[in-house]
């Protein structure tokens, strides 16, 4: 027998992955809030701040220039994780931070007027809807939404009719953090092309499971989070093309983005320094180096198996269970291994409190999709999240423990 | 009785199915309708409060939420309805309550609710030692205090 | 004999301080770029990271709620620590992303418009001068400054003519990063008040040398980085006036900001947390609490007594060697261990190349404070900046290379 | 030979002194001039190429900074005045000494300037070690190139 995936030696690199909860194992299903760290990214930092440490791109000194080098480093292998080259990758504190600089940067430039529209989804994290809310309202322009189907996929039919002459910006979810759908960005980016607007791509929730080339996926701009790709809080990447990054002004400013300041008047670096003002996230950078390099160093075709593996198990795992209405149930579309779900006639909370009795850690709550949720006549749900590191056994797990959730709390059969 | 169980006793169960007080009362001569709500996991309430001179007269409420909060809001209107009598509890008292009622519920499992005085919603002592709940826990009790602030 | 401050117990926690360079032991006199991380601070987050990480303010499982807490304290340690309240503290990447978010802000707000007036120093760093510009050009505001004397301190006359009726704003550093004198905060509050005008100050080169009360000063908003104060490198704080921050509307949007969002429109949460969106910097406001829990822990006045000798010692030697030229050379006002200069004949690249030569790290370059270097008539200096575990021997180092500069370069006496 | 003695050799400090080429000439028929800055050490230049066919005519040029790059444009003069002869050095063979220093200045120390080629700036062959150093060494060069393109 040949093991396809060794995931007992990827659990091991996760220091946190042996603590208990109330004397239970530990079973971590909310990978898609914030992913557990393997040594290799703590070692990483902490190694770098012991020996390296200092102001990057200043100074003679040696540690300096060896901060500096670890750091473009980083930046080359952060940029080579999603295709890129170094010049396209701006660092930012997240995905929150990328997706506001897109916007924020966009109305300073005064690309956006009174009669433009932006098109969204109805399926968006917060973070990917309210900065163009504010961009809406700011310019006079439009925000209009592609609705989500009953099973969680996006209308097209209504996205081929929604993206027109007047679209000016399309921005969507790879995938989205409480349906668990791939959507079709070929599809969009064709719609969005045709008519001239520029492609925004939240990847937050697919860097963690597919293998990205942001070039070749014909978007424009795309954002992903570190903290949840295996690296550190507080940095994160904008990806654009060249000529996108050329065009945009700077959203902040500050120090090392310029090249001549007098008291009047700035001038700016070219990308992507433009938008990477005052002290960067460097010993964050070169964690979040080790983390893509520690993922991608994974056989990346086992890996996605194993994850294909783990998601069927927990989608038919949870269809089984009495009382349960999953958010997003297609085979119709890829999915990557996160379902949220509702317990009927139990609130999300209380769910996730039971789950937590067990060992199992989940999300609950609005999972910063307040408008997906409503769309779905709920204000919660709950939500279990795999990562690499999770076991077909912690499925089940899981999935024993929801399986007793409505008798507890005394909620009869469903009619 | 483990964790989970001291978090979600029987009556509490029962109280969140069975709520006391559930759905609004027409608005009397000195009443507050105030709404409140949980940003983080979206529970809400709104609850009208009609005072009496110095007394509660009566309390009702409508709103969504897990069952801590529910049981909570329901155990408040039986707290009020038993103690207070016919004339409803004084405005101080009740105002009294709810102070130590909050102060035992952020203690960490460090003050118990006596059912002598919290009745029914002494029950909610174990909520203290989960800090995440507590403000589940409090959100009828924080309506009914903004409540007599401005009825 | 006894000992007024124990340097070497000091320096014992922080393990970068054992490097050499070629052979030589590192003396890092560049403190104020950034500093270095004692060993609580790097053991704070890696204990954070291996125990308890998890997405905060969300779910109720058991990690969460431990991750919620420590993150809560965090902000209640790091306010104590400038003599604030928790809720007057918002969690920013860094002072430049703080003073960013309030220009935005007072941007979104209207609160500008043309004829008004915002007032700088020629001393500022570019964080706190190019948010400035740019808020001024979009709203056709005039921005302003006030002048520097010959020796560095602020001209307080021109800044009393300059401060009038049109004044909205006035920003301004506590200590420059390139003079190290602390700037009379009272009288600059005094005059932006008798006028209403809103004050700013930059606490980034003070922190990590005064002890700070923030409500105390007068100011209304104050910003500092948590990696110059011993802490994290993505972490810093913005601190306000209750009044002040809720008069002001979030600068960048996202999740956990908010209370209702439909697809039209969010609702925003009271202050901090209107201007946090997205996931924080979770493990570095654990790490930076650590850092000034460690700092604020030693014994602050044999701190301040031990640094205000090395700043004499470095002031004094340098005025003692030939062709040295020092930026705010004066006795008239307080002072942080701090000191930019240059050496005449000898390009500051080429004498911190030498500096290396010896271990002595400095930095070379504008400190991002071009418009004071131009004042002085350079493009460069050279700054020594000392923290708390500088010793008078490394002064001394220090001193010993300098003097050494002008005959390695083959520069001639002065005349 | 310290490291710093292989950085800052004799002949450096003597071309960052003594600057071949410095002050910038008239504008020839087909001249093209550039400005170019290292925004982080503040260090810059401009120089001016002539050119006369396929031919560098001159270079001359002006600007602020460090003595590795100013000893780097003094050095580049004396190598395209003395390998160009009379007639100017082919902007084929400028432009492919360019990029040759390039390559060796980014070679980490991997890559020896030699004599024979590069003349006096064969003393640079140390920048490469120092890799923060390694833009001052070139902004001369990089100068020239961009003029090449233009002119
Ligand atoms: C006085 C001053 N203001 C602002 C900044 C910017 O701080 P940061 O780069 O951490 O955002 C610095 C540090 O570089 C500084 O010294
Ligand atoms: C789809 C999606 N977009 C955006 C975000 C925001 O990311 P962050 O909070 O790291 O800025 C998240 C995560 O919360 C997400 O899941």
């Amino acid at each position: 027998m040949t093991l396809p995936f060794d995931v007992a030696a990827v659990r091991a690199e996760f220091p946190i992955l042996g603590t208990e909860v109330d004397g239970r194992p530990l079973v971590y299903l909310d990978s898609a809030a914030t992913s557990q760290k393997p040594r290799a990214v703590l070692d990483a930092e902490r190694e770098f701040l012991e020996r390296a440490n200092s102001a990057v791109h200043r100074g003679a000194h040696s540690l300096a220039a060896e901060a500096t080098e670890l750091f473009e480093d980083a930046r080359a292998t952060v940029a080579g994780f999603v295709g890129a080259e170094p010049e396209q990758l701006v660092w930012t504190s997240g995905a929150t931070a990328g997706l506001n600089l897109v916007a924020g940067s966009l109305g300073y430039a005064g690309s956006l007027r009174e009669g433009d529209e932006i098109v969204v989804t109805e399926a968006e994290h917060h973070a990917n809807l309210i900065p163009w809310q504010e961009l809406a309202a700011r310019t006079g322009a439009r925000l209009r939404h592609i609705p989500v189907h009953d099973d969680g996929t996006l209308d097209l039919a209504a996205a081929a009719e929604l993206i027109g002459a007047r679209t000016k910006v399309v921005a969507f979810p790879h995938v989205s953090n409480v349906l668990g759908i791939v959507n079709p960005v070929a599809e969009l980016v064709a719609l969005a092309k045709s008519v001239g607007a520029l492609t925004v791509l939240d990847a937050c929730q697919s860097a963690p499971h597919l293998r990205l080339d942001l070039p070749a996926s014909g978007v424009d701009l795309a954002v992903f989070s570190g903290h949840k790709i295996f690296g550190p809080y507080a940095i994160g990447g904008l990806w654009g093309r060249d000529e996108v990054l050329d065009s945009l002004p700077p959203f902040t400013t500050g120090g090392s983005m310029i090249t001549t300041v007098t008291l009047e008047k700035a001038e700016f670096l070219p990308p992507p320094q433009r938008f990477e003002p005052g002290t960067q996230p460097v010993s964050q950078a070169v964690a979040l180096a080790a983390a893509v390099r520690w993922f991608g160093g994974l056989d990346r075709d086992a890996a996605h198996a194993h994850e294909a593996a783990l998601e069927r198990r927990m989608r038919e795992g949870l269809r089984s269970i009495d009382g349960i209405r999953l958010l997003g149930d297609t085979d119709a579309a890829d999915r990557v291994a996160l379902q949220a779900f509702d317990v009927e006639g139990v609130h999300a909370h209380d769910v996730g409190q039971f789950l937590d009795s067990r060992g199992v850690a989940v999300r609950v709550g609005h999972h910063c999709a307040q408008p997906l949720h409503r769309r779905f006549g709920l204000t919660a749900s709950v939500r279990a999240s795999a990562a690499i590191h999770t076991t077909a056994e912690e499925i089940d797990t899981f999935l024993d423990a929801v399986s007793g959730v409505r008798s507890f709390f005394g909620v009869g059969a469903v009619a | 009785m483990s964790g989970l169980e001291s978090l979600y006793q029987e009556l509490i169960l029962d109280h969140s199915k069975n709520r006391r007080g559930f759905g609004l009362a027409e608005p009397g001569a000195h009443s507050a309708t105030v709404h409140q709500r949980n940003p983080i996991c979206g529970d809400e309430i709104t609850l009208r409060v009609d005072v009496d001179g110095d007394r509660v007269a009566s309390v009702s409420w409508e709103g969504a939420g897990c069952s801590i909060s529910q049981a909570s809001a329901s155990m408040l209107v039986a707290l009020l309805d038993e103690d207070g009598g016919d004339d409803g509890m004084p405005k101080a008292d009740a105002e009294e309550l709810i102070s130590k009622f909050r102060e035992a519920l952020r203690s960490r499992g460090q003050i118990t609710l006596d059912e002598e005085t919290f009745g029914d919603a002494a029950a909610l002592s174990g909520v203290s030692k989960y800090t995440a709940r507590v403000k589940c826990a409090m959100l009828a009790w924080v309506a009914l205090e903004e409540g007599l602030r401005q009825a």
